[in-house]
């Protein structure tokens, strides 16, 4: 019977790594991003890699692993900010940057997650990201046409998942793993907690198991938080 | 006198409406959630996959799984919804956002926003910016009317554009313009910070703008 | 403070219904369906309907209301079977059909509903959903264009709402209602049961309260199946 | 002797691997369902918004609210999950759903399928088929080889299209086609049902084939 676990990250990607291959990974900062599967990433010295992702991390942390050992060719992402090293490898010409806006970027994900080529949009309009883009005019108002996106591999970070597949993930920590998770030959989730099918309520699965080939059980990650802001007690 | 920071947050505040669901970007608008008018119903949107924002936590209370669009940590209220990021950005694009307060680095006269970035200078990126100005029906910016003694309000803008003709209205330390892309010049003062005159305006706008003080 | 609970689906409709308006109505067959917002429409005789759902259900039982009523104009469907009035009423040229494959027709609502104009799909390349529409070809495979749909009104049927609009759904009755409720100028939702914001946990929520302008509790409706299939208990 | 409606079921069934996920049309496709290989891992997808099928209910536990894509009412399973119509044709489109078997009224040669209306007669519709034919990367029609004592098998289908060259696999009540696009004829005949003669399926076919029975 087929069988989606595997007990380590680096055993789970193992046979899916090469060079020059694309890899979409789910995250937005720091937050619910796929820590473990990336540092196996790092670890197994693939390099030449397409990252699509909303931004690539902080210093040697989630995507800025990759950045850190030079395994980026070519990152997509609708921000850059808060990484140093990538800004400064960025600045000397060492690695390929395509802006993408970030509702652009999920749905290009999404689109090609679900069969679609190519859609239109209106942002972006009139300004850099239009540069070398179809426009047309629907109803008096201009758009572009913005491609789908498929990877070879997406790694995602969940929050519970059961054997089969079905993932469901903690508040804003949701954010791209589900879109992800539909866009590629092979969709590797990391979780908090790998629970028996039935576990999870079958109203409240977020990504159902079709879209994951595989899942990690990655016990008490340490979570960092990029901006610690607090209010004091009244 | 000039507004300070907190000030023209208060004023944006102005613009919200009962029953609104609002966009808040990074900096000075990100002031106007603590600015929200008594007894009505907003509910903030967070680009991340939030709706229904929540204040900073108390300390020691903080959830690395629980960020806005600038990464701080917040919480969730009793009208918080978690959703993922296409459908986010769906609520953007599709205009179900009623309005959207953002900061600014140059508008031009007919409304044209720029915000994202300064070439050679800043490595960031426009995030969500571009999707917002194409998708939610009404653009507040934020800004100081100058900046290193250059306007804000400019003909052209210079920098790369966050979007052309997006801008509904503009607050800056000194006054309010709003846009009318029906008249010429789209640019309209409508208000002036206290004690602040006409004259100190004209001199620090490079815009064209028409005096529409009511 | 902003309200949008109405007592019944009649005053919820009152002042949104006009003759020849667009309504996209959710629901699957007769599963899902906002049966008593559509009593309402069938109620308040508004006619020269253009009707958006999947199929116009049975004889006098969701849409089929108003096709028995005649206040359609035109359905935008997947499939007409199951309704022998309506089949009857089409077949004598006294209502119009447009056939749209279900995939097209969610994916064209979803479209409308998050400002997307138009898309590519390769569903119905060849065949005659295709006629008069524009065909492109994308690394060597050709997609049809398809545009979004965007509906005046929008009727749903959830099984729990808050009083912010916030819903859940219920097993497959979820089905097109919460793509349905992101793609009207008004949408206008119908729910077993009306509870206080913080009584659906946030995770759990299918349709955030953005898209609700109005909901309606309509306690206990009785629901019909179409086909009562069972198995001998072993 | 032919297949029955059971048999060519049955054989459909042998066609699923461990771990697919099968989208089954309505009719004979829908016995499948009780036919799954024992011990391996099969999901069941159903259009309107549900992964991991279960069978029929006991009487008196039908649910209104759970049901299938033939509106029969159905039970879940421990693996099951719920999502709305978009994801669901999502999976469809963008190829995550392995194999779907379908029933049909013709398949051409060339791999055609027309298994959707006959114009003046029938006022039903495409439903999800033109999805599952576009999206699904295997699809395998079950249908009885004649109809009237027509051959469902035609050179050039007469019927309007559910989609151009989908075809993978044909199972008839007397035989096995396999589709493959690469060879002229396209069409294969790689079994036949038990006792049934090469002369006979000759006689009954109206479609160009090559016979490759192994």
């Amino acid at each position: 019977m087929a069988n989606k676990v595997y007990k380590e990250s680096a055993l789970a990607l193992a046979d899916l790594l090469q060079d020059n291959m694309t890899i979409i990974s789910g995250g937005f900062g720091i937050c619910g991003i796929p820590d473990s599967l990336l540092a196996a990433i790092e670890q197994s010295g693939v390099t030449g890699l397409t990252i699509v992702t909303n931004n690539p991390g902080l210093d040697g942390m989630g995507v800025g692993r990759l950045v850190n050992t030079r395994q980026i060719k070519k990152l997509i992402a609708s921000y850059a900010g808060e990484n140093a090293t990538f800004a400064k490898q960025y600045l000397a010409g060492e690695v390929e940057l395509e802006y993408c806006p970030q509702g652009t970027l999920v749905e290009r994900i999404r689109a090609g997650g679900s069969g679609v080529p190519a859609f239109y949009t209106p942002t972006g309009v009139g300004t850099q990201v239009a540069e070398d883009k179809e426009t047309r005019v629907f109803d008096g108002r201009e758009y572009l046409l913005e491609r789908g996106i498929f990877g070879d591999l997406a790694v995602i970070h969940a929050w519970k998942g059961d054997t089969e597949g079905n993932l469901i993930y903690r508040m804003t920590a949701r954010n791209f793993n589900p879109v992800m998770a539909t866009a590629a030959k092979v969709t590797v989730a990391e979780v908090e907690y790998l629970v028996e099918p039935g576990e999870i309520d079958p109203e409240h699965i977020i990504t159902p198991g079709i879209f994951v080939k595989r899942i990690v059980e990655v016990a008490k990650p340490h979570k960092h938080i990029e901006k610690r802001t607090v209010r004091p007690r009244a | 006198m000039p507004w300070n920071r907190e000030q023209i947050a208060a004023r944006a505040a102005k613009e919200l409406k009962d029953g609104f669901y609002v966009n808040l970007g990074i900096g000075i608008p990100t002031l106007v959630a603590n600015m929200l008018p008594d007894g009505l119903s907003i509910q903030l949107h967070s680009e991340n996959g939030m709706l229904g924002m929540g204040p900073f936590p108390y300390e020691g209370e903080e959830d690395a799984d629980l960020i806005n669009a600038g990464k701080e940590t917040i919480t969730k209220v009793p009208t918080t919804s978690f959703f993922d990021s296409a459908l986010s950005f769906g609520m953007m694009r599709g205009g179900h956002i009623n309005i959207s307060i953002l900061g600014g680095l140059q508008v031009s006269e007919k409304g044209d926003l720029a915000n994202w970035t300064i070439p050679g200078k800043m490595v960031k990126g426009m995030g969500g910016a571009m999707d917002l100005v194409a998708g939610v029906p009404r653009i507040v910016v934020v800004m100081e009317h100058e900046a290193k003694g250059e306007s804000r309000l400019v003909k052209e803008c210079t920098l790369p554009l966050t979007g052309k003709q997006v801008v509904d209205l503009v607050i800056t330390d000194l006054a309010v313009f709003e846009v009318d892309p029906n008249q010429t010049p789209s640019l309209r003062l409508i208000e002036l910070a206290p004690d602040v005159t006409l004259e100190e305006v004209r001199q620090k706008t490079a815009a064209n703008y028409v005096e529409a003080l009511s």
